[in-house]
């Protein structure tokens, strides 16, 4: 976990509201891990006051990228940095996804902007030699991801691209030709479409994980505000922040 | 080596430096070490502890609001006993004052959390929390109550030999009357202030962006109601104040000061920059170069009307 | 021309649509009428008008603070009488609802104030504020006193036949307590809130940034207060609610109607942007459409909890 | 009085911290008159919250240029503008100064970035063909300001550009060489300042106009935030945006 006033290498638009911003930090590139995400304070006033949680999207050397779509004062201010101006950066932060486990195939899952965390696991994947199917989907053909994505099937509520439907239907409709092999399927995207993934998973007992999301104050464990229900104990909240993003699928229930 | 005196005391309490960490800003101390020698400032005010372990209130917990946020967090904390046992031994290892924050829902709670605590020699005071509902008797604030609050003193001062100072809520019309029954029930210091009462409404769902509708306002935003709270009380009470609220830079603690702190806390700043406690020391010292303080506890209270 | 109703009414007294311009943020019209046409909006809450003319406190009166600034003014205005003679000429010539708020120091002045007023025509209804210090009772708010603000209002009530808000402080533990006093002395409605205590001081003379010591903060810092103070009146008094209280924009106002408001006071934000009192109606009618609300009425205390 | 989005033309520096910011705006441009201000939304967010005013330096054409020394968030945010982008800006509010008055020389007393509004008072001048001469003063010589000044003396605190002292102790060590003009003094500048050149104009009962000060919410007469002392009417303050910020120097009691 570090501070670090990292460079703005560049900005590119990769989709109607969507955006890469590379940031050179060597300490940050170089600890990341696949799933965990970085706390950035996008200026030096008040507005906004607190730091904006982004997944790291991937890592090149000594600088990393975010994946982001542009949703407010925030990543408005994101999307309008210049190369070379100096971003405060935190992390990395939380836990990532876990590459052990018994399987031959992953099976990546990504609901709109929960694409941005993929690159980076794909990458770290292909090292140890796993196959790889990608799921994609969103609202409508805009909105579906498929950046730096392998073997990618997508899926559009307005059937713009892709199969119509949500993601997981998707998924669905796919599963038999998956049955036969070892999977490990890894999710990211908003809660309704991980709560569907979480129910799919678990019915048919498949191995995975899932990256939540939250609100967050501070991104690093101090402020509680990020709470997410456990399954095993609930005397006590687990943290997004802390103990997650990710999760083991069965360990959480999803707000 | 710098030969300004950075020290302050807190009634009996003295501190290297002003410079003290918010209850419920940063847990127990283990994450914000990571950021910050713990050795090089005032000392750290624990989350607030209850009796028993408290899970909190279901999300959504906070929101950004104009240069403030909204918390209800619920008072989710590991208990008196948890602490002693897991939190204590890392708390040990510093050399900086432990305040160890109590929040209860009875005055019992308060007496009996203080009792558990207050054998442990690396605890230097209590800040008791009135912030809370008096479940016994209607569930309205203590911080509401002029005479809940000299009890809750008078009770916890009766089991401690340590110092207490009373953590004072701001949504009152005189907050000196409240510290005036916190003095005269025997406290040492008040620390003000506590988060304003807010709330804030998704315009799309209509529904309210926090899970328990209401929240604790905090952040820049107050810092100009918690410094005339500040100066209210050290114009009309002798008693040792601790500021809080709002404060994200340097000049904002020496501003605190100037009203009438003798210390003064970061809250909401730290999951900003959690550094920043560390990095202040440096910066009040040139202040102090530069305005020819030698003692910068001759700053409290030294507002020139 | 849409087919959204956004006439709203506060008690007896309906209004084209819920916007209103607050006390002492437009002064008489004037100014703010080269950047509006009052004839769009609901209505204009006059500067607080005194018995006798007040000169106000010496400079410095306003500083800026994190979203927010603090104000000391000071009352200053043309009394009743100047009021009558030269500002009412001006005020007549629109066709929108003239509120006139009342400040005093004694009872019995606010009871003269709108004895003098309440002939005149062209005022539509009294917004008494009683965040004035009683200089006959030791200069206390009156608006900290219950009993004071009941009597004020009954008196009030007594010698106008016009609708009367009372334009509650927000320096209070529960506002509720107030608003129903309020109402049970007969009051039309309530305005919440005015302006919380503040005060801000420059680090280099170490004097208060605003001469009167302390100052009203204004803007959105207070929002998140002022939408909970509103929900508190909503949620346990029955009488009409008129929110104020860090509206900049169209978004703010709607999450003030639905935390239980009427209509509602644009304040600070005239000094910014002058001309959104005019736009936002048109924001307001699109958000209608978009949620599908035909009478924008229905929207005051829709909140889901 | 109007409400403009004008365009930034240009952002130049003119010294160690002083700048010049040229606006397209017909309208402000086409009404404005020397000594009056402009009241300018800095960013679209809260910080700064309130408007910031400035003098109006000068006028061409249809665009209208604003000097200013960044000394906070407000300021610094102006010199940072972009060409191309887009302010909010309103104006031209108060009085500004009278060229009325029979006199045939114009003694310009700036004071730091008093010097703001004279260039543009200087041509207006010009035109009625008075004589002009000017004298501006500073700290040392990094703050003393002669930008389209002519005729100019120059003053320093420390001795470091022309006259040691201050700007009213050089006017008055000069002011013999005035004595059997008809002069008409326009001061501007910080308020200490502008109260000994106060009290130099009373005592030899000179013709003068002063340019005041006084921090502001509003900046058109709604908020009463920047009250000033009359000397005719001790009932009433007058207000620095709306009846000055321009006054005859007997009109006024500075605080
Ligand atoms: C662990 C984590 C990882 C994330 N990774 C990414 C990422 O890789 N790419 C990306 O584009 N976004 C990501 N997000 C969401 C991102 O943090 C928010 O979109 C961002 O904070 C919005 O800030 P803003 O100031 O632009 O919008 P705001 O003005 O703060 O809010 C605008 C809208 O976004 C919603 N919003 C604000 N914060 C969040 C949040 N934390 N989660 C969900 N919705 C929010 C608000 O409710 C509002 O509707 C992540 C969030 C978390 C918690
Ligand atoms: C009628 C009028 C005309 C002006 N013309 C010019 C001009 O032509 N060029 C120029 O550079 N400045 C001018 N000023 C001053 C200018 O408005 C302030 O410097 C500016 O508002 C500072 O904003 P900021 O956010 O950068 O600084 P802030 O962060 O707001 O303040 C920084 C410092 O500047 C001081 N300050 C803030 N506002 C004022 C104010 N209104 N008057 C004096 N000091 C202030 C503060 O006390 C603080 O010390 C004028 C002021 C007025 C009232
Ligand atoms: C997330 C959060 C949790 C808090 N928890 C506590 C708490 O448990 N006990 C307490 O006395 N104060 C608590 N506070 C209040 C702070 O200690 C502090 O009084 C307040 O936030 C104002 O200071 P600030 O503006 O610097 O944050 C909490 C504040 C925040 C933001
Ligand atoms: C400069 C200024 C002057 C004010 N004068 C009065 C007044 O004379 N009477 C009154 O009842 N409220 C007065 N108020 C309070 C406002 O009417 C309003 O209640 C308060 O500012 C909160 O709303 P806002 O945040 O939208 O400004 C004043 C506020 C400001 C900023
Ligand atoms: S965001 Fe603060 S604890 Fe998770
Ligand atoms: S600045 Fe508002 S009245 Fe002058």
């Amino acid at each position: 976990m570090f501070l670090e006033n990292a460079t703005v290498n560049s900005v590119t638009q990769i989709g109607t509201n969507v955006f890469l911003l590379n940031l050179q930090s060597d300490k940050i590139a170089k600890h990341a891990k696949p799933g965990q995400f970085v706390n950035i304070k996008v200026s030096n006033s008040n507005f906004p006051l607190l730091r904006r949680p982004f997944s790291i999207c991937n890592v090149e050397g000594d600088s990393f990228t975010i994946m982001f779509i542009s949703v407010g004062g925030g990543t408005s201010a994101l999307q309008n940095k210049q190369r070379g101006e100096s971003v405060d950066v935190m992390g990395p932060l939380g836990n990532g996804f876990s590459l052990a486990g018994n399987f031959d195939k992953a099976v990546i899952v990504a609901g709109g902007i929960g694409a941005a965390p993929f690159p980076f696991l794909i990458r770290e994947l292909d090292k140890t030699g796993k196959e790889i199917i990608c799921f994609s989907g969103g609202r409508s053909k805009n909105d579906c991801i498929t950046y730096e994505m392998k073997n990618v099937l997508a899926a559009t509520d307005d059937g713009s691209f892709g199969f119509e439907g949500n993601v997981v239907q998707l998924l669905g409709s796919e599963i038999n030709k998956l049955k036969n092999d070892r999977i490990k399927i890894f999710g990211c995207g908003p809660t309704p479409m991980l709560k569907s993934l979480q129910q799919f998973c678990i019915s048919n007992s498949f191995e995975a994980e899932i990256s939540t999301e939250s609100s967050m104050a501070c991104g690093f464990g101090i402020c509680q505000g990020c709470p997410i229900e456990s399954t095993t104990n609930k005397e006590k909240y687990l943290l997004v922040c802390k103990d997650g993003p990710v999760f083991n699928v069965n360990d959480v229930e999803l707000p | 080596m710098s030969a300004i005196d950075l020290s302050v005391s807190i009634g009996p309490l003295t501190l290297r430096n002003p410079i003290l960490l918010a209850s419920g800003t940063v847990g127990y101390g283990n994450e914000i070490s990571e950021f910050v020698d713990l050795n090089k400032i005032g000392g750290i005010v624990t989350k607030s502890l209850s009796l028993k372990p408290r899970k909190g209130n279901s999300p959504q917990r906070v929101v950004e609001t104009p240069s403030g946020m909204l918390n209800a967090i619920g008072l989710a904390n590991v208990g008196v006993e948890e602490f002693l046992k897991t939190k204590i031994p890392f708390l040990k290892k510093f050399d900086t004052k432990i305040i160890c924050n109590i929040a209860a829902s009875s005055v019992e709670e308060y007496v009996e959390c203080t009792r558990l605590l207050t054998g442990e020699e690396t605890i230097s005071a209590f800040e008791i929390n009135v912030s809370c509902p008096n479940v016994k008797e209607g569930g309205l604030e203590f911080g509401n109550d002029k005479r809940a609050v000299a009890r809750i003193t008078e009770q916890v001062k009766n089991v401690s030999t340590k110092p207490v100072f009373i953590k004072l809520s701001p949504n009152v019309s005189r907050i000196s009357e409240f510290a005036l029954a916190a003095k005269e029930a025997g406290a040492d210091a008040v620390s003000a202030i506590n988060t304003l009462v807010g709330t804030a409404f998704d315009i799309m769902t209509r529904k309210p962006k926090i899970k328990n509708i209401t929240g604790g306002l905090s952040g820049p935003a107050i810092k100009p109601v918690a410094l005339a709270k500040v100066l209210e009380i050290r114009r009309n009470v002798d008693i040792p104040i601790i500021g809080v609220g709002g404060i994200f830079s340097w000049q904002d603690a020496v501003e605190f000061m100037i009203a009438g702190a003798s210390a003064f806390q970061l809250g909401t700043v730290n999951f900003v920059y959690p550094n920043i406690s560390e990095t202040m020391v440096n910066d009040l010292i040139l202040y102090c170069e530069k305005m020819k303080i030698a003692s910068l506890k001759n700053l409290t209270g030294s507002f020139i009307l």
